[in-house]
């Protein structure tokens, strides 16, 4: 009930912006509307978390597939807290963001923007087929529209073309999966079909494929992410936060939902995702580290995240293939957590991201520097983020990385094959060197030194508008990593519901305890660092201290010029891996620069496209226009016809 | 308090206290190895001293990542300290994954150092920077396969299981296994500390430097703290090595203590005499010295697991 | 009543061609739509009703179809007014004589149980439409009219020899009275195969000539790209249409003569091959009107393909002719805003024309949507259940065939469409910028099409489905 | 009556070879009229007992195919001044021998289907094969004659085809039927005559090969 007025009050957002067009107040309304309705759609949803009972309501149809269910159960739930928090903070967010752009029309992005987030709290809530893949679209179409915001660019009218085909393939292989899945039932419910594919061993392989291939476009898994970066840089900032934070998690969605539609999946299907995911990971943040856009490089830093998600939930699958209910949960939940969490510093760090970029017109690190001086609230949102994406502790990022970890060490205890699990570990060690790496390039060279470029140099603090939503984001973020014990036993219980097994008391009241013993070292950490910085204030107050330039060993003095640039910071890095890394470098006498490039986009979509259009070429001469070849089609098929009619005994 | 419960509390201190001992033996070592007279073992403590009543400098352009750098150092260093078992058998906090927490807030220090010196907008420093986290990258790689090829053997998720009384046991039946893990941990301590042959804290050629560069604009009691916390995780690392080579948790509180710091002293001579055997490496070479450690780790891992 | 469907068009096209005055001319044409609709609902309430002892008469199949026409005959009619206004050469008296004409034709085609009288409906709704594309007079529109007479009027003549051997395949028995679709039906195994083989097979040709199914489709880009934009709303969506009906009456009758092995492999060849040929003109083409005519070819392929893999694929394939022919309607009337607004059906020309031509643009998107089966529209759910046919009949490869090509024709359709729609001018100039803004009768037929075809795609009315299911069954499927 | 079948349809066979075979224009036109009296006394003639619908039947062919399109088809090309000549794309030898071609393969597939049912046997046996060869014969002037005003002459041909074949079943198809396809034929070759004579007001001359102007580029 709860969800439904939470549902309309987004709706009747969209329509104030509509009808308010840009007269005054409209925003304000818009905001506190948003604002309402995303407070009541987080309380049905805790309510639902809270005591682990599911409520749906089914509507009478009379489309094929029978009635159609809507619901929330555990799993939907977590999926609505991130979606309604990272909505309405970017909605909000979004009002002072596009106040920046002065020639554009702002009222209809916030319009859909409004819709969007309602898209995809009923995509999480259908439970069945057809409401599902509706709202899906839906989705999909108001994602395009906020991609295209800004469609005077020719940038993002690509970005929105390489999207909607990337995403509508997707949706075929939805179509696919679903058509697979009702194949023997005419009441399309997921409940229904739950019942329905237990048993069929080849149907059930198609489905996880399809929804590998489905739901993996959505989520941006390695190989099908290549839409992902040209979007999320291309659409304003408060876009790329729904998209990133939360969008693309829906893939992941599907996918846990599809595992808890189809039980426990089977042992290639474990592996299968595993490798994606940790494939995902590396490549996500090794080109991450090739990029100087800011905005790109925090979407390769959503692939490499979801490579994350996918590792825990590869971990589950697995474990659940085996037959250890514990430990399928560890994994799921896990995979959960992340996903809220990236959904979180991901979308704070797109906000700052945004900020930076309003204020001073450009996504380009080589033209940043110093704003730590000029906006320091923003660089302190974006520290806190930064932090939480690298996963250190004392922040969310590192809560559930560690259950990651603790999944794959886990599984490398284990007697079967699966402890071979345990050789993703370094793996995951190595992506979050990389994300350090990345992240301090980002921070050091856009924050940091001396300004590169005059807009740098003149940025100011942006508006409340921009600073509120990312500050609370960020107080999130502190929160969940400083007492976990709020949401890891959520989680683990979501994954054993997801595992569609009976949820163990004694080993939710273990994670439990392991909860508490990662908040007991985040304290430990925070004191550690106090005492530490007490004992610094003590010595420093007993010298004297002056201020003077850099020293530049030897040099006279030291310029902005004279900088360490993000190419040059990220060179040694990218050498190692070679080729893999996706980087044009151009090595001059005084000139290091480096140009990035998609290795599936630019290497493989891009050609195969182009031959397809070239074979299309060639077909063209069927149509040339004489009226005697169309008619010796016409005599063609006709005798091929009959040659067909003697061939099956048109003979008495 | 009984001594069993005592015992870590006073081994953390212990290590706190001996810690700036450990370089300077390395130090001393070395030059006696090469054949001079070389400074004394207690070189550091003293420049310590020094340094805690200079003034301090800072750059322009520096703002409150550069005045962190000490403070997250130590800080961060001496979380993760009370995570490993230096005694021998317990460490003081222990939970399931904590080996996650202990290469983490490792790594919350380098990531404030490395701010620290972009801070300062020298190039110098970037490079340092940029150096630095490359090839904490790879450490952070080859430091997990370690530690997982360790809690396979022991079934244990915490680094007072892997490196405490567990892994007594399992020495006798996978010895070689263990080895092979024990020696990539010692050469990824090398690379971790900055020592040779990765780095060279002796030399004064910016250029060459990855560790020092980046700290070359700190000075006064800055500086001091974070030499001093170097140490300090140099000390802690060489304690784990010497922890899993030579499990003693069967011992008295006190032979432990006392097993301890004759560790800390012997892994400073070891590190020296590897310093003074081998020269620094061509710094596209330090990969490759990475991998080394990470592949004998990783061999080890797989025998384990087989 | 049935009756009523055919007179009263035909009355009216009589008297636009006797009156003088435009505006009667108007007036008769709103009036007969507006009757013409009200016959059709009545024609629901009384199902199964028929005339000259059983010659016209109303089954399920049929009065579908023959409300997809009535209803986008209407919209039509409404944009007509408006365009008229616009550009009218001589009054648009041969335009609204032959526009109530073909309207005559094809309720013929809709409601005649005999086969034959079927045949003459369907060549008379080609000779009422083509003064029609020869609308402008212009050296191309007279290629583009030559050109479908010749090869429509062959293809019909093929389908005419298909009407003969069937009445020939058809056993001289006293009771069963010849060509009587229903006999036919009730009586389908005492036809002769051979006969029966040989006239679906020309029967296959002639009306798949009249359908637009690859190859015989090469009259569809020129006729459509040439006619007056709501012309080719009326031939892809109403002309097309009655030609499925056609070929679905034998279809219907092979199938009851237990042919299935004979049959099913053929239209699933014609529904691959016209996919295939859609898919490769459709990329990179450079005209919205061709570019629609290629996505006509493409649904007229889904058609016969639902027909052929059967099961759920038959149902999916009669919903589909109605979707496909409002979705077609409203795209070819939404692109007919922007072109006359320009004079040219080139993409490159059309761009930015979102600014003068909102509500159309809006269309544009709404339709690629809405046409490349996106849910929540209609054809959404037809093409699933066609899917949903092929894999359970086990066409797993066709399934497979089906969903890439259609992933490419998406491609290269949203490609020019939302170029179109988003794009800018290439010369900066802002084109007709002080443009008036869109005339009601132009944007209101569309609109109309578009929220019938997104309200297919959440709820169908019980009677129109038990309809849509008892067709399916004719044709030997069920519902999904 | 029944013993003129045969040859009549062998003058229907021969008219054919004729169009195949002349270079006139003219020529052409004159020889389908023929053909067209031919089916009108031919509908007559496979009736058993003659009935006034086969009368008027017949009389209604005459007049429409034997006349009035002929006169129609003389009509536009004196407006269209059409030059005389053919100008066929392979040659008159060429053509003929494709028309002996294809009348052999008639024969062939016709040998192959069922027998007509009832009475009238061997008279229907030959009916089918010339029904289908005048048919594939029409098909072939459409393909190879490249003017406009040939390819209404095929098209015709091709209908007589189908209009001979439906002679075997004058018993079963209703004379309304009858009429209509008849009427329908008439009015499609009237609006083919507007459309060649705009075409030739549009283009110098009414060769269809000149309409290559809509195409793919």
């Amino acid at each position: 009930m709860l969800l439904w007025i939470g549902l309309g009050l987004l709706v009747l957002a969209a329509a104030v912006q509509v009808a308010l067009r840009r007269r005054g107040g409209a925003d304000t309304i818009f905001a506190i509307l948003v604002l309402a309705g995303s407070a009541m759609g987080i309380a049905a949803a805790a309510g639902v978390l809270l005591d682990g009972a599911t409520v749906s309501t089914t509507i009478a149809s009379v489309l094929p597939g029978g009635d159609w269910v809507v619901g929330i159960d555990p799993l939907s739930a977590v999926f609505l807290v991130a979606i309604f928090v990272v909505g309405a903070m970017s909605a909000v967010y979004g009002i002072g963001y596009m106040r920046y752009d002065r020639e554009l029309v702002a009222w209809p992005s916030h319009a859909f923007f409004a819709l969007e987030v309602a898209a995809l709290v009923l995509v999480v809530c259908a439970r069945s087929v057809v409401p599902f893949m509706g709202a899906w679209e839906l989705m999909a179409i108001g994602s395009l529209l906020l991609i295209l915001t800004e469609h005077r660019h020719a940038e993002s009218r690509r970005a929105g073309f390489i999207y909607i085909v990337a995403t509508h393939v997707g949706t075929l292989a939805l179509f696919a999966l679903f058509a697979v899945l009702a194949r023997d039932t005419g009441d399309w419910s997921f409940g229904a079909l739950a019942q329905g594919t237990h048993a069929a061993g080849a149907a059930r392989n198609a489905v996880l494929v399809l929804a590998l291939v489905g739901f993996g476009v959505k989520a941006g898994l390695f190989p099908l992410h290549f839409w992902l970066p040209p979007a999320h840089a291309a659409a304003p900032s408060h876009v790329s936060a729904l998209m990133s934070g939360v969008v693309i998690k829906i893939g992941v969605y599907g996918l846990l939902r599809v595992v808890w539609l189809v039980g426990p999946p089977p042992l290639w299907w474990g592996w299968t995702v595993l490798a994606i995911g940790t494939l995902s990971a590396v490549l996500g943040v090794l080109w991450a580290l090739a990029q100087h856009d800011v905005k790109r490089l925090l979407a390769y830093h959503s692939v490499e995240n979801i490579g994350i998600i996918l590792m825990g939930l590869g971990v589950g699958a697995l474990a659940s293939a085996y037959g250890q209910p514990t430990l399928a949960a560890l994994g799921y939940g896990a995979a959960l957590l992340h996903t809220v969490n990236h959904a979180l510093f991901k979308s704070l760090l797109f906000l700052c991201a945004g900020a930076v970029y309003r204020e001073t017109g450009t996504r380009d690190l080589e033209q940043l520097g110093g704003l730590a001086r000029r906006m320091p609230v923003v660089w302190l949102l974006f520290a806190v983020g930064a932090a939480a994406i690298v996963g250190l502790p004392p922040l969310n990022g590192f809560v559930s990385e560690w259950l990651v970890y603790r999944g794959l060490l886990q599984a490398g205890q284990s007697a079967e094959p699966l402890r071979l699990a345990v050789l993703a570990t370094p793996a995951l060690a190595l992506v979050g060197g990389l994300a350090l790496a990345c992240f301090a390039k980002v921070a050091g060279v856009a924050f940091l030194g001396t300004p590169r470029s005059s807009r740098a140099a003149e940025a100011t603090e942006p508006s409340i508008w921009l600073r509120g939503p990312a500050f609370l984001i960020a107080v999130a973020c502190a929160v969940i990593g400083i007492v976990p014990p709020l949401v890891v036993p959520v989680v683990l219980r979501t994954g054993s519901f997801v595992a569609s097994e009976p949820v163990d008391s004694s080993f939710v009241a273990a994670s439990m305890q392991g909860a508490w013993q990662v908040a007991g070292f985040a304290a430990l950490l925070l004191a550690a660092i106090a005492i530490s910085a007490l004992v610094m204030r003590w010595l420093r107050a007993r010298v004297q201290r002056r201020v003077s330039d850099t020293w530049g060993c030897g040099y006279s003095r030291v310029t902005a010029r004279m900088q360490y640039t993000a190419s040059s910071f990220a060179e040694p890095l990218l050498d190692v891996f070679g080729r893999a890394s996706g980087v044009r470098t151009h090595r001059g006498a005084t000139v290091f620069h480096s140009e990035p490039f998609d290795l599936v986009l630019d290497r493989a979509v891009a050609p195969v496209w182009a031959s397809i259009q070239r074979a299309a070429v060639r077909l063209r001469g069927l149509q040339q226009g004489r009226l005697r070849t169309y008619l010796v089609y016409v005599v063609g098929t006709l005798t091929a016809l009959l040659a067909y009619l003697v061939i099956r005994g048109g003979a008495r | 308090m009984t001594p069993e419960t005592a015992t870590p509390v006073v081994a953390l201190l212990l290590t706190l206290v001996l810690a700036p001992l450990v370089p300077g033996v390395a130090t001393r070592t070395r030059a006696l190895l090469t054949g001079r007279r070389g400074s004394p073992v207690w070189q550091l403590y003293a420049d310590l001293w020094k340094l805690s009543r200079r003034g301090i400098v800072y750059a322009r352009v520096t703002s409150a990542p550069f005045r962190l750098v000490p403070i997250a150092a130590l800080g961060s260093v001496v979380a993760a300290a009370l995570l490993v078992p230096l005694d021998g058998r317990a460490s003081i906090f222990a939970f399931p994954g904590d080996i996650v927490a202990f290469a983490y807030a490792l790594a919350l220090a380098r990531f404030v150092l490395v701010l620290g010196a972009l801070d300062t907008g020298s190039s110098f420093e970037g490079m340092g920077a940029s150096r630095e986290v490359t090839f904490a990258a790879l450490v952070e790689f080859a430091l997990f396969v370690s530690l997982a090829a360790l809690s396979v053997a022991t079934h244990q998720l915490s680094l007072s299981g892997l490196a405490g009384a567990p892994l007594a046991e399992r020495w006798t039946s996978a010895t070689p296994a263990l080895g092979m893990v024990a020696a990539g941990l010692f050469i990824l301590l090398l690379a971790e500390c900055s020592r040779s042959p990765v780095d060279d804290p002796t030399t004064h050629l910016e250029l060459t430097m990855i560790h020092e560069v980046m700290i070359l604009d700190h000075s006064g009691p800055d500086l001091g703290v974070i030499l001093y916390a170097s140490s300090v995780k140099l000390s802690v690392l060489a304690a784990l090595v010497a922890r899993i080579v030579w499990p003693v948790a069967r011992l008295a509180p006190a032979a432990r203590l006392g097993a301890l710091a004759a560790a800390l002293v012997l892994m400073g001579v070891l590190v020296g005499v590897v310093e003074s055997s081998m020269a620094r490496l061509k710094l596209p070479k330090v990969p490759l010295y990475i991998a080394s450690g990470a592949a004998l780790s990783a061999l080890g891992l797989v025998l384990l697991l087989r | 009543m049935v009756v009523l469907a055919l007179v009263i068009p035909l009355v009216g096209s009589a008297l636009a061609f006797a009156l003088t005055s435009r505006g009667a001319r108007l007036v008769v044409l709103a009036a007969v739509s507006a009757a013409h609709v009200g016959i059709v609902g009545a024609l629901w309430r009384t199902p199964r009703s028929s005339a000259l002892n059983g010659w016209l008469g109303v089954d399920s199949l049929g009065l579908v179809v023959l409300t997809l026409v009535s209803i986008l005959f209407a919209a039509v009619v409404s944009y007509a007014i408006g365009f008229l206004r616009e550009e009218s050469p001589r009054g648009g008296r041969w335009f609204a004589g032959c526009l109530l004409a073909f309207l005559a034709a094809t309720s013929l085609v809709c409601v005649s149980q005999h086969l034959a009288l079927l045949w003459v409906g369907m060549e008379t709704t080609t000779l009422a439409i083509a003064p029609l594309i020869f609308h402008r007079h212009d050296r191309r529109s007279l290629e583009a009219v030559w050109k479908y007479l010749v090869l429509s009027s062959v293809g019909i003549a093929f389908a005419l020899l298909g009407v003969f051997l069937l009445a020939t395949a058809q056993p001289m028995a006293p009771g069963s009275r010849p060509l009587m679709f229903g006999d036919l039906l009730a009586t389908a195994h005492s036809l002769d195969r051979a006969w029966l083989r040989a006239a679906y097979v020309f029967a296959l040709t002639g009306f798949g000539t009249k359908m637009g199914l690859a190859p015989l489709h090469s009259w569809k880009p020129d006729t459509y790209g040439e006619a007056p934009s709501l012309v080719s709303a009326l031939m892809s969506g109403a002309l097309t249409s009655c030609a499925f009906v056609g070929l679905a009456r034998f279809t219907a009758i092979v199938f009851a003569a237990g042919l299935d092995d004979f049959a099913r492999p053929l239209l699933i060849a014609f529904g691959l091959a016209s996919l295939v040929v859609a898919t490769a003109f459709v990329i990179g083409q450079s005209d919205v009107k061709r570019l629609l005519a290629y996505s006509s070819v493409e649904h007229m392929g889904l058609l016969v393909l639902g027909l052929g893999v059967g099961g759920a694929g038959a149902f999916g394939s009669v919903l589909h002719v109605l979707n496909n022919g409002m979705a077609k309607g409203m795209l070819f009337l939404a692109a007919g805003n922007m072109v006359m607004a320009t004079g040219s059906s080139a993409a490159a020309d059309l761009r930015g024309l979102r600014r003068t031509r909102p509500i159309s643009a809006a269309l544009l998107l709404v339709g690629l949507f809405a046409v490349t089966g996106s849910p929540p529209f209609g054809l959404f759910v037809s093409e699933f259940a066609i899917v949903t046919g092929a894999i359970r009949e086990h066409h797993i490869w066709v399934a497979i065939a089906l969903l890439g090509l259609l992933s490419i024709i998406f491609a290269g359709i949203g490609g020019m469409l939302l170029g179109v729609v988003f794009g800018e001018r290439a010369s900066g100039d802002e084109g007709n910028g002080s443009a008036p803004p869109e005339s009601p009768w132009l944007v209101s037929g569309p609109l109309a099409l578009a929220a019938i075809v997104l309200l297919l795609g959440v709820y169908i009315p019980a009677p129109l489905r038990e309809s849509l299911a008892d067709a399916a069954r004719m044709l030997g499927g069920g519902v999904p | 009556m029944h013993s003129l079948i045969e040859p009549l349809l062998l003058a229907v066979v021969l008219t054919t070879f004729a169009v195949l075979g002349t270079s006139r224009v003219t020529a052409c036109v004159r020889m389908l009229a023929v053909q067209g009296a031919l089916l009108g006394v031919l509908s007559v003639a496979v009736e058993r007992h003659v009935s006034p619908h086969a009368v008027a039947l017949g009389a209604g062919t005459v007049v429409i195919k034997a006349l009035v399109l002929p006169w129609f088809l003389r009509w536009a090309m004196r407006e269209a001044s059409v030059r005389r000549e053919v100008e066929p794309a392979i040659g008159y030898m060429a053509s003929l021998l494709l028309g002996a071609v294809v009348v052999g393969l008639s024969f062939a597939v016709a040998s192959r289907l069922p027998a007509v049912g009832g009475e009238q046997g061997t008279a229907a046996g030959l009916l089918v094969p010339i029904a289908l060869a005048t048919l594939l014969s029409g098909f072939v002037v459409l393909i190879t004659r490249s003017k406009a005003i040939t390819q209404v002459v095929g098209y015709l041909m091709l209908e007589n085809g189908v209009y001979l074949f439906g002679l075997t079943l004058v018993d079963r198809i209703s004379f309304l039927v009858e009429v209509g396809v008849l009427l329908d034929v008439f009015v499609a070759v009237f609006i083919m005559g507007i459309v060649v004579f705009h075409i030739n007001r549009e283009f110098d001359s009414i060769s269809a090969a000149n309409l290559v102007e809509l195409k793919e580029s």
